[in-house]
């Protein structure tokens, strides 16, 4: 491993992206409107396209000669460093929707960021990505909007989603070693410059949205650390199966 | 001008090939049959998503996942320009879909098939797809321009398709004893189902004769289904798979492979809901739509919100 | 191998226990009322209990060496046995009592005639599996009537998983040629017998829960041969997990 | 008899070691204290349900899968006798569990963390029943009847699963690298959990006094976790594992193990609501509740209706 700090580093946001992608993709076929069975899939592409060159990057960094598919597909539930947020259940169209926007808020602002490191690698994916991710966080503000002032009972659901997720949006804003070291050396995000810029859209949306905004400030955190909730084995079960049923196998 | 007259000046444009418009006059029964068929077509494209979506979570490496997820949203994309080309002859996508829940529009019966393993979606790709585009190739030639024109965009990307689900099953014939044996396994499975995808013999067909006057079909089943197995038993060769269908075998006279006879009953018995997976089907499309109700209030309330603002 | 069929025969059964077992340990902690949630982890206690006995046997037979847990844990899907029926999800509470009666209803029969089989080791399952299915019929049987007599709610309920199972309920006596030779061989059961034990228990107990018996005539079939739903294959997911992320481990 | 002679006559018999039992006057306050203490250990026996029933479907081998069931088994059994003997006490089973679904009433807070692994299912046995009964065993001889008795059987149960959890961390630390592992970590998120079940230090627990009077309680906790962490540590050598404790030392002359400072911010926390899985808990519990209702309607509509027949 020529640099474990960087691997950790970059091993946080593409579990986020892969681990969502992969949330994302249980709606494809089940979406609400067919425009949106597309946008959701779409997406879902976007965040493994994301994570499969954050992986590819990580690998070599490792110098282990593993693949992407190595990182994404063989590790244990506790090596996984993705935030709690974006392994949280789909729910309804809403708690999607939220979920969502609560990362988006996030990823959007992390790659304009990220567009900065002096790790030119990682700053070509945060280039790509930022892209991407300037139509998700668009696409999913718009709805968090359209379903706050659309009808009393999107209304309520949507309001509901942004309670029961407000606890799980900060760990990923807060500074685990990785991202401190990483923000030192000059190849990380300043995580409290993007908080604030953060945050100011969230509220600006939610205003719009006519939704009101949650007091409590406690967070949930540990996915950073490798410590989640229960549902990750259920997703790693699925996503994992093939490759752990017959190792070593080209698909 | 009368009604025969209009009939008439239809029936010279059909035969000059030249195409029909939304707007032209139509008979009736072309506009209903059109309906019908496009209709069908965009609902097996959507019910299409739900077999294949069933693998996306357990695709075995990232570079498949990226692609099932791209294929299934280009068949999304597909129910999108076939639901629209069925809009341009006078109906709402919602009374469309309102037939497909109540089972009163039909899709292509292949979809009420499971998807057990990660080989199926190789062996979709390759032959579900491949007879989808003996199928569906000649209708870009379709006398109803907004169908023929979205049949091109649906062709090029379903060729895309089937190309890719050869490649699944190359690369499983390639691999280990366990990924040969779940291609074979695949291919036992989905062989017979895909050469039932062109429908009746022609000697059962009932709207042959006259999809084919109106240039809204250009050969008939049985044509078409032999050009498949013509085309498909080769690659299957290059495979190293086996066919099922023991009688089998290359006919010099004719020029073109002699194959067995098809279970008609098991295709009737799907077509009146006792597949396997009909129920599971269209439940899920049900379900989609039911829990989707809100949202689309939702998006209705918020755009007449709008709306009103703006005039305000 | 000593015996291939036989050791077809006894999968058959083994992964109808093992499948039921599972989709009822799945109810755990979830269970209508707290003495419900105790009587459907006990029938799934019966049920794994069952498979053991079973696949144990099959692994003496089968003459590899092998466990237990090789044969639950390491067959493909495509090896798995068991039934559509037990396959299903399990809906609501009368969802899976009606799939739970219309398997009960087989297997009290089917033990029943085993006990006679010429195979003292099946004889032996047989009896003591006997035991714990009366017990599980009766009480699958009487919740079929007190939900079938109950309110218009469970009523209709109870119908409606009736209906859509009714299709199921017939592969399990539909003949395989493990089954056939098997009977032939002295150590099988007659399912032709069974079959018209079992329809008058059924038809008795519905008529019982003023239920209406569905007209089709339709069965589902292929589980026995191994051609399922996509529902199993998620089940074995999980169900396998372990064993297939960590091979050759003691637990 | 007036009030004052009645509570010095019951408090003779607390003193006299005499059990008191359901048709005896008690104070009230001994009474609310009662069902308040037994409905929450009802609660936590049927909550606690949820995290060991999370890897029922996931057991590793059929003979763990069936210990597995049988444990979870036992928990609702304990369940049962608790709500039995706290109905002893003039309340029904459907109002204590309103109040579990309100949040009015409580249940252990362990039950708050995740099980992210099979080695927690070792780990809840070994420590979380461990520290169980250490605070139940004093509890076989409560002052009140039929709380002792339902405890007598809940503890011969615990003490078979507090072996059978150690006996699963004995397997996984013998095992592979990546058992080893996961029995680590599984320690390393239980083991101050578990410290806390023991509840807040002498100094900031307000029950234990009145409650010791009583004979409902006979230790106090800081006792308790000394005489846990005493009894665990030794075991946790043999498993060759290392417990996250920094400042954890034999003290030869306490004759006891010293350890580090509790989270009590933590603590509180999840108390409060925040734990990991608190919402996840109890909305599990709501829901299998709420989609029961039908269950219990039909179940006593058809019990009327039999009841009626027999009478005419």
């Amino acid at each position: 491993m020529t640099d474990q700090n960087k691997f950790d580093y970059i091993l946080q946001q593409a579990d986020n992206c892969l681990i969502l992608g992969q949330r994302l993709a249980e709606w494809c076929g089940h979406g609400p409107i067919l425009e949106q069975d597309i946008a959701l899939t779409n997406i879902s592409l976007d965040l493994i396209g994301q994570a499969r060159l954050f992986y590819q990057y990580a690998a070599e960094i490792q110098g282990e000669e593993k693949t992407e598919d190595d990182l994404a597909y063989l590790r244990d539930a506790w090596g996984f460093k993705n935030v709690l947020l974006v392994e949280q259940p789909n729910g309804d169209f809403g708690f999607t929707i939220m979920r969502q926007f609560l990362y988006d808020t996030f990823s959007c602002y992390f790659y304009e960021a990220l567009m900065s490191s002096s790790d030119e690698r990682l700053a070509s994916i945060a280039a790509k990505s930022h892209k991407e991710t300037l139509y998700h966080m668009k696409w999913s503000a718009d709805w968090v909007i359209r379903l706050g002032d659309g009808t009393v009972e999107s209304h309520n659901r949507v309001q509901q989603a942004l309670n029961e997720l407000w606890s799980y949006k900060d760990e990923i804003v807060i500074e685990t070693s990785a991202d401190s070291d990483a923000l030192a050396a000059g190849y990380g995000v300043s995580l409290a410059e993007l908080k604030e810029k953060r945050d100011a859209k969230i509220t600006a949306v939610l205003e719009e949205a006519t939704l009101s905004i949650p007091e409590g400030t406690y967070s949930h955190k540990g996915g950073k650390e490798g410590v989640h909730s229960e549902h990750l084995g259920y997703i790693l079960a699925d996503l994992q199966f093939l490759q752990r049923a017959y190792p070593g196998n080209e698909w | 001008m009368s009604t025969e007259l209009l009939e008439q000046k239809f029936n010279e444009k059909i035969d000059q090939e030249v195409r029909i418009e939304p707007k032209d006059w139509m008979p009736e029964k072309y506009r209903k049959t059109l309906i019908r068929q496009i209709s069908q077509h965009a609902h097996s494209e959507i019910v299409g998503m739900l077999p294949e979506a069933n693998w996306i979570t357990r695709a075995p490496s990232l570079r498949r996942k990226a692609a099932a997820l791209a294929k299934v949203q280009d068949e999304a994309g597909h129910g999108l320009y076939l639901y629209s080309a069925c809009e341009t002859l006078g109906v709402e996508r919602d009374d469309l879909l309102a037939d497909l829940h109540s089972g009163k529009a039909k899709y292509s019966s292949i979809f009420n098939y499971p998807t057990l393993s990660w080989a199926d979606m190789g062996a979709i790709g390759w032959l579900v797809d491949g007879a989808a585009i003996m199928n569906q190739v000649p209708l870009c030639r379709a006398s109803y321009g907004p169908y023929a024109r979205a049949m091109v965009r649906v062709c090029k990307e379903e060729s895309f398709h089937q190309r890719q689900g050869y490649e699944i099953m190359l690369t499983l014939c390639k691999g280990s004893e366990a990924q040969k044996k779940m291609a074979q396994d695949a291919l036992n499975r989905w062989w017979w189902p895909s050469l039932m995808m062109f429908g009746p013999t022609d000697a059962d067909s009932k709207h042959t004769e006259q999809s084919m006057r109106w240039g809204i079909k250009r050969f008939t089943n049985d044509e078409l289904r032999q050009k498949f197995v013509d085309v498909t038993i080769p690659q299957a060769e290059i495979l190293g798979l086996t066919v099922p269908d023991k009688d089998l075998k290359w006919n010099e006279e004719r020029g073109h492979y002699d194959f067995g006879e098809i279970n008609w009953e098991e295709f009737f018995n799907v077509i009146s809901g006792n597949g396997p997976c009909n129920k599971q089907r269209i439940d899920a499309r049900k379900k989609a739509y039911d829990d989707g109700a809100w949202v689309r209030e939702a998006a209705n309330a918020y755009a007449e919100k709008k709306a009103k603002k703006k005039v305000a």
